[in-house]
């Protein structure tokens, strides 16, 4: 894909209306489509999330677009490499406002265990240069873990939980 | 203003719309720089002209207008210009200085011209109809009276399709590709 | 303004504009299409002029939208055969421009 | 021509069955688990991040000897102790576990002799901060036993 | 003000509205049963049975930033959508829904549907071009080639039914099939091909929507999202909204030709239920196709038109035409 | 590129570049493929690799030998068991360490049950690359319950580091066996449901019958393996060529297809979910008791000096380890010879000519693990 | 199928290296008070020798001068070798680069492994990717990693490292 600079921000609204604000919050969070884009193992994790155990669907979450004009959430599931960074980061940019991004996995934490002492390639966390709004460890996370990761994001969103909090045994 | 809105006014300003459209989609074509608007612009231009045709008491032709030459022509002209004008920036598409000021003062002494006799001439209405002129009638003389041209027109789009394909394959026959179908 | 659409000389004028507007084109654009699609202008100023004519003038509302009919169709087939020239022109000269067609002057 | 038909019958029949094998998955019984309301248990050998076993008096069996440490792949755990009077060995201080740096392979829960550690059954960590993910397990097991 | 003025906007109106709920609800449709055949929930968590998650989905896309990227064509880029959008609507019009539910019922109604419909894959030729990224312009060139090749299988097989109705209005064609033996796909005396005839107007009418197994132009493997790749926010809430109501459009069109319209065929409820049954039904019937096959090959694709839907559509042409000289 | 295109070019040919991913769906995480093409042919097709690359052989070199396992489970994370295994089998074989004929068993077990679920993802992913979505999430459902019955071992879903040198990290339990075995019932329901469905689907078969055929010799001339060779009519199969663990003891079939096209392949993977399911029967029927660890392994491992190789049978074919060592605690060198790396090289030769589609076709008959082949 | 007549020219290709001329059967443990015979003179002999394969995982090895390697593919080649993989590794104690060939064959088992050793400073070794195909990437990316020279390789740009890349990683002395 052909990369373009874009204005990255949005122009804030011009009438700020507290209940509108709260219905759009609500309209975003509930329609989170994800990038088509896996780098690594977590990507097949992802793919178990949207398939038939888990569900992602059911978020409204499962509309996974191809093309990043029509995303709304970049999960980055999977090492990004020195090479991949600026191919990472371009999918980003095209991304339109409002975006969210979501660390899949310890890899795009913070380089997972490829970040040991001298190494050459890994990129130490997508936070190096991306907003990440979202952590979700594990290598791999399971799949309710991104499942709770959608549902932080949309948490973060609206301000409020919807769902039930699961505690672990 | 009440005028407006009533069914007659509104079709007047349908009306006004549709001629607007049906030049300035003219203009767009054959002034923009770049070929895929002129199309479009044609294609404005060429659903205005059905409009024009459906205020002619003639909805099928507005329709078949729609169908042929937007649906069709406009469609197959779009795609050539796909196929054979990637660059659309490289090369002015127009005609420059002299030669633009030639085909202007060309194309409006010839405006003028038919405008001036058009409005000049007496037109000498026919006293009746013989008939509605509906697409039943028009169905009816398309196959008895007008049947021979109905054929050779026919023949030629044929042979227009024939001719295109031949042209059109040509070029082709030695492509790298391994798979023939 | 109400009876614009239905006063022939309104059809004659934006008929008249069509055909000088595709004359003028045809003159001022240097590509095969562009001239194509100039070509377009004028043939529908001149089905316009014929349903004008029809719908105000002929004695028999069918002929000359039998005309306008085989217009169409004649155009169609004009576009069918002049795309494939011009593709076939591009495949050879990588060009549509009609002055780098040189080599037909011989 | 006897092959085009038969071709077009045994396509257009291909077609339909799996029309209809579609159809009947549809009818058959979901297979979803819906998170937040159910939730499956882990099995025994779940690996979620490490944690302190507590004794019954709420401490640990870590006896510090660093062994987890040095055998993690990723150097994700430090480990730190103090000798304390009237106490045999080392006593824990700090267990500092970076789990995002962590691969969940177990080399520190089998190299541990005393058995001081063993996975938790966390599956559904996610956050908005990338600190929370540095657990100083200690402090976890004083916690959880209150 | 006048009431012809009157019923005129709130035809427009409601035909607007009708073709967004429609779109709206046929996404919701088809990702509830795209989950079921998968053994899946899908929408759940938005309002009962996820009902609102197209509203949800609507607010979103509307609120998104509209990204122009650079190099693309700015008005072209910006028309497209619309155009996708107003030949589906212009269609609507004439569609009847019951025997007086019908906005404008003309004529002409046939041809005036298909003379719209060709105006659609301009919009895609436009929005790929205008794009300016190269699987867009691949998509759109595939556009046009199917919808060339099957517009042509479609428009033989609708040329057999007007010669059968002897009528382009279709509300006619709709009272020529009063009960269900008299249905067209079951009106053998006219030619026994008439299923046949369903069937190809089915299959040209999914390639002429793009709809799987013929969604070549936006086969998200090969060309990532196709013509609308570059396109954000409403412009691709647009497209998707066109792609629906030509949906609706297409099936409605095989409901009025073949399946019996508005009409009941027994006689329980009003005229506009059946018609939305039948419709649904079809749609229904358009998405389960959707989620079971692969999508076909491009050279496949333009075979089966030529090799098998022409040559059967031009046989049962001359069928009928025999048919309807010899009885 | 240096070289000029190796094809005839005509040059009133319009071609034009086509930079397939790295983000792209077709490619199965983040190859990026630079094709030239001419409309919808492709002139020449270019693979570019690294986007992925993890340093794999330099942590070989960094680590201990045993450190060193967990890596092994995310280089080809849909049959991470393979190259546990492989990697065991090198450092025991280095060490000459005797594993316990349990252990062997269980890892029978266990490595063809993830190629199952490996096969299974692939068939998911190519159906979909081909444009059918409902498959996938079919097999996904299969896949599972392999999942679930190697988490219930392991501990994990995907990146298993089960294997330890010597044997394995903790003995199987009943609940393992028992719903092994109804896996393998209900797989062998769900397997003529998948072929109903998919392979015998008219629009299937006209996209993958003689479509990307490989040629005999370009399979060897590449070193391409697993079934993409045995779709070619190359009957290799290290299980049975050259055997290691105890594959010798199992009867099971290598279906070779001779059609070479991308259906041969398909099918040689639907095949070999079968054989798999053969295998692990038999296993189970014959699982022996005993230890699963074999006694005396040595806490710190320090290979004899000297260079060692061992190749095993992935899910994508030949996977071989070559290790160094000089006698220490870490490898001198690790090199791993990846299968899909070689299968990989041969699509550009391959793939030209051809349609966009059809080499996409091709490309997903190949089963790429994208870190697999960047390592 | 036998093998020997493969080996036999490898062994004609391989270099003459000077080994001890008896090696010692196998110093079983009694026999270590033994008093050592007289270490015998080195022979030279090509450096081709059978493998214990259980031990060692392959069956055949040789060791070829840098300008020998195309020959040697060629030859694996016509006995209907294929390339498994090519890599280095890094003698940085010795100051040399060893190129390490793995081929095998379908039928039946026989894996054969072709060294050379290069010189550190300099590295460089003809290409086999005329011969094998396969070999191309291969070679790239043990340019990338060792930084050596594959000499008529056709395109040696990094292949899994940055394209920009001028760093070889696997060598022994690399600093980030």
């Amino acid at each position: 894909m052909e990369s373009q600079s874009l204005q990255s921000a949005v122009d804030p609204a011009i009438v700020q209306f507290a209940p509108l604000d709260k219905l759009l919050a609500l309209g975003r969070a509930n329609s989170l489509w994800p990038m088509t884009f896996g780098l690594a193992c977590c990507a097949i994790e992802m793919m178990a999330t949207g398939a038939s155990r888990f569900d992602l669907s059911r978020f409204g979450a499962e509309v996974f677009r191809p093309s990043p004009r029509q995303c709304d959430v970049m999960i980055v599931a999977g090492t990004i490499n020195h090479k991949m960074a600026p191919a990472v980061k371009t999918l980003y940019d095209q991304m339109p406002e409002p975006k969210w991004v979501i660390a899949m996995g310890n890899c795009a934490i913070s380089g997972g265990p490829f970040a040991f002492k001298g190494q050459y390639a890994v990129v130490e966390g997508a936070d190096k240069f991306l907003p990440v709004d979202v952590y979700i460890p594990g290598c791999p996370p399971r799949p309710e873990a991104l499942i709770e990761g959608i549902l932080q994001l949309e948490e973060k969103l609206t301000g409020s939980r919807r769902w039930p909090r699961v505690k672990c045994e | 203003m009440n005028q407006l809105l009533t069914a007659q006014g509104l079709g007047g300003v349908v009306f006004l719309t549709v001629s607007t459209a049906v030049v300035i989609g003219a203009l767009i074509a054959v002034n923009s720089k770049r070929l895929i608007r002129a199309v479009t612009g044609l294609c404005l231009c060429l659903i205005g002209v059905a409009g024009l045709y459906y205020f002619l008491n003639s909805p099928f032709l507005a329709l078949m207008e729609i169908l042929i030459y937007v649906g069709a022509v406009g469609v197959s002209i779009a795609f050539a210009i796909m196929l054979a004008d990637p660059h659309p920036e490289k090369k002015g598409n127009r005609a420059t200085g002299l030669g633009s000021l030639f085909g202007f003062i060309c194309g409006a002494l010839l405006t003028w011209g038919l405008i001036k006799t058009g409005l000049s001439t007496h037109w000498q209405g026919a006293a009746a109809k013989i008939n509605s002129g509906s697409m039943l009638e028009l169905g009816k003389s398309l196959l008895t009276t007008y049947g021979m041209v109905f054929e050779l027109i026919s023949v030629v789009l044929l042979i227009a399709i024939i001719g295109s394909l031949a042209l059109g394959k040509k070029g082709r026959s030695n492509h790298p590709g391994k798979i023939s179908r | 303004m109400l009876q614009l659409s239905t006063n022939l000389n309104t059809y004659l004028i934006i008929a008249a504009f069509l055909f000088g507007i595709g004359f003028y084109g045809l003159i001022n654009r240097r590509t095969l299409i562009g001239m194509l699609i100039s070509a377009e202008l004028i043939l529908s100023g001149a089905s316009l002029n014929f349903m004008a004519f029809n719908r105000f003038l002929a004695p028999n509302p069918v002929v000359g939208q039998v005309f306008t009919l085989f217009i169409m169709g004649i155009a169609a087939a004009e576009a069918a055969i002049a795309l494939s020239i011009i593709i076939a022109v591009y495949r050879n000269y990588k060009s549509i421009a009609a002055e780098d067609l040189n080599d037909l002057k011989g | 021509m006897g092959a085009y038909f038969k071709e077009l019958f045994s396509g257009t029949k291909s077609l339909f069955v799996g029309l209809q094998i579609t159809f009947g998955q549809m009818l058959k019984p979901l297979v979803t688990q819906q998170y937040p309301y159910e939730t499956s248990t882990m099995t025994p050998r779940f690996r979620g991040h490490i944690e302190l076993i507590p004794k019954e008096d709420g401490t640990n069996k870590c006896i510090v000897c660093g062994m987890c440490m040095r055998s993690c792949p990723s150097g994700c755990i430090t480990v730190a102790g103090e000798k304390r009077e009237g106490v045999k060995g080392k006593v824990l201080t700090k267990y500092r576990l970076d789990f995002t740096k962590c691969s969940l392979c177990g080399m520190c829960v089998e190299s541990c002799r005393p058995g001081a550690i063993t996975f938790s059954k966390d599956y559904n960590l996610a956050s908005t901060r990338k600190e929370d993910y540095i657990f100083d397990l200690l402090k976890r097991l004083e916690e959880k036993a209150k | 003000m006048n009431s012809e003025i009157i019923r005129v906007l709130a035809f427009l109106v409601g035909v607007i509205a009708f073709a967004a709920l429609n779109a709206a609800y046929l996404v919701w449709l088809e990702r509830k049963e795209a989950g079921h055949i998968q053994r899946r929930i899908g929408p759940k968590e938005v309002g009962p049975f996820g009902l609102l998650q197209p509203m949800v989905d609507g607010i979103k896309l509307m609120t998104k930033q509209i990204l122009i990227p650079d190099g693309v064509d700015p008005i072209l880029f910006r028309l497209a959508p619309i155009l996708a959008m107003i030949p589906a609507i212009m269609c609507f019009v004439t569609i009847p829904f019951s025997q007086e539910l019908v906005a404008r019922n003309i004529n002409l109604g046939l041809l005036m549907i298909f003379a719209f419909a060709s105006i659609n894959v301009l919009a895609l030729l436009l929005g790929g071009w205008a794009s300016a990224n190269k699987y867009a312009v691949i998509s759109a060139a595939r556009a046009v080639a199917q919808n060339v090749a099957y517009e042509i299988p479609m428009l033989v097989t609708v040329i057999t039914m007007v010669m059968i109705t002897g009528t382009l209005n279709l509300n006619d064609i709709v009272a020529q099939q009063p009960n269900i033996s008299q249905w067209y796909i079951f009106r053998f005396s006219a030619s026994p091909l008439m299923p046949v005839a369903f069937l190809i107007f089915f299959i040209c009418s999914l390639a002429e929507t793009n709809r799987a197994p013929f969604d070549l132009n936006e086969a998200e493997s090969e060309l990532v999202a196709g013509f609308h790749t570059e396109y954000s926010s409403m412009g691709f809430g647009l497209f998707f909204m066109g792609e629906y109501a030509n949906i609706v459009i297409g099936s409605s069109l095989a409901v009025i030709l073949f399946l019996g319209g508005w009409q009941d065929p027994f006689g329980l409820f009003p005229g506009v239920w059946w018609f939305l049954i039948k419709l649904y039904c079809l749609i229904f019937t358009v998405i389960w196709i959707r989620w079971t096959y692969p999508r076909t090959q491009f050279y496949g694709l333009l075979n089966l038109s030529w090799k098998i839907l022409i040559p059967i559509s031009l046989f049962n042409l001359l069928l009928t035409a025999g048919f309807l000289k010899v009885f | 590129m240096s070289h000029p295109l190796p094809l005839n070019n005509q040059d009133n040919q319009e071609s034009f570049v086509l930079n397939l991913g790295p983000q792209h769906p077709a490619t199965h995480g983040v190859l990026r493929v630079k094709l030239t093409m001419d409309g919808e042919y492709i002139m020449h097709a270019e693979p570019v690799l690294g986007y992925i690359h993890r340093m794999h052989e330099k942590m070989g070199e960094n680590r201990t030998w045993a450190q060193f396992m967990p890596n092994t489970g995310r280089m080809d994370y849909l049959s991470a068991l393979s190259f546990n295994h492989g990697y065991a089998a090198l450092v025991e074989r280095a060490m000459g360490i005797e594993v316990p004929e349990r252990a062997e068993y269980l890892r029978v077990i266990t490595v063809e049950l993830n190629r199952i679920s490996s096969h299974l993802v692939w068939f998911g992913a190519f159906i979909l690359d081909l444009g059918g979505f409902s498959p996938l999430l079919y097999a996904f459902d299969d896949r599972e319950h392999i999942l679930d019955l190697l988490e219930s071992v392991t501990g994990s879903r995907l990146t298993y580091c089960y294997f330890r040198f010597g044997g394995l990290y903790n003995d199987i339990d009943e609940n393992f066996v028992d719903g092994t075995r109804e896996f393998i019932k209900t797989m062998r329901e769900r397997l003529p449901m998948y072929h109903n469905l998919v392979t015998k689907n008219i629009i299937l078969i006209k996209r993958l019958k003689d479509i990307g055929p490989i040629p005999k010799e370009t399979i060897r001339k590449y070193g391409a393996t697993g079934p993409v060779a045995r779709g070619s009519g190359v009957d290799y199969d290290i299980r049975r060529n050259e055997p290691y663990s105890i594959y010798p003891e199992f009867d099971f079939d290598i279906p070779v297809y001779t059609e070479c096209d991308s259906m041969a392949r398909y099918m040689v993977r639907m095949d070999e979910i079968e054989q798999s399911m053969r295998i692990i029967e038999q296993a189970l029927d014959k699982l022996p008791e005993g230890p699963v660890m074999a006694p005396k392994v040595p806490k710190i491992l320090k290979p004899p000096k000297g260079d060692y190789y061992q190749a095993v049978e992935s899910a994508r074919g030949s996977l071989g380890m070559r290790a160094v060592s000089d006698g220490t605690n870490k490898a001198y060198r690790l090199k791993l010879r990846s299968p899909t790396f070689s299968n990989l090289s041969l699509f550009s030769e391959v793939s030209e000519g051809m349609l966009l589609p059809d080499a996409l076709a091709l490309m997903g008959s190949l089963d790429l693990v994208i870190p697999e082949i960047d390592r | 199928m036998d093998f020997s007549k493969l080996k036999e020219r490898l062994t004609a290709l391989a270099l003459i290296e000077e080994v001890p001329a008896a090696p010692p059967a196998a110093p079983a443990k009694g026999e270590e008070e033994q008093p050592a015979a007289e270490p015998a003179a080195p022979v030279s002999r090509p450096a081709a020798n059978d493998i214990n394969y259980p031990a060692r995982g392959f069956h055949f090895e040789v060791k070829v001068a840098a300008d020998s390697v195309v020959a040697a593919a060629t030859i694996l080649d016509e006995e209907g070798f294929f390339l498994e993989a090519v890599t280095g590794v890094d003698w940085i104690k010795e100051k040399e680069l060893e190129v390490v060939y793995d081929f095998t064959i379908w039928q039946p088992t026989c894996r054969v492994v072709v060294r050379t050793r290069l010189n550190r400073e300099a590295p460089e070794v003809p290409t086999i990717s005329e011969v094998c195909p396969g070999a191309n990437w291969h070679e790239r990316e043990t340019h990338d990693f060792f930084g050596i020279k594959f000499s008529g390789h056709p395109d040696l740009t990094p292949l899994l490292l940055p394209e920009d890349a001028d760093f070889h990683p696997l060598l022994k002395d690399f600093q980030v």
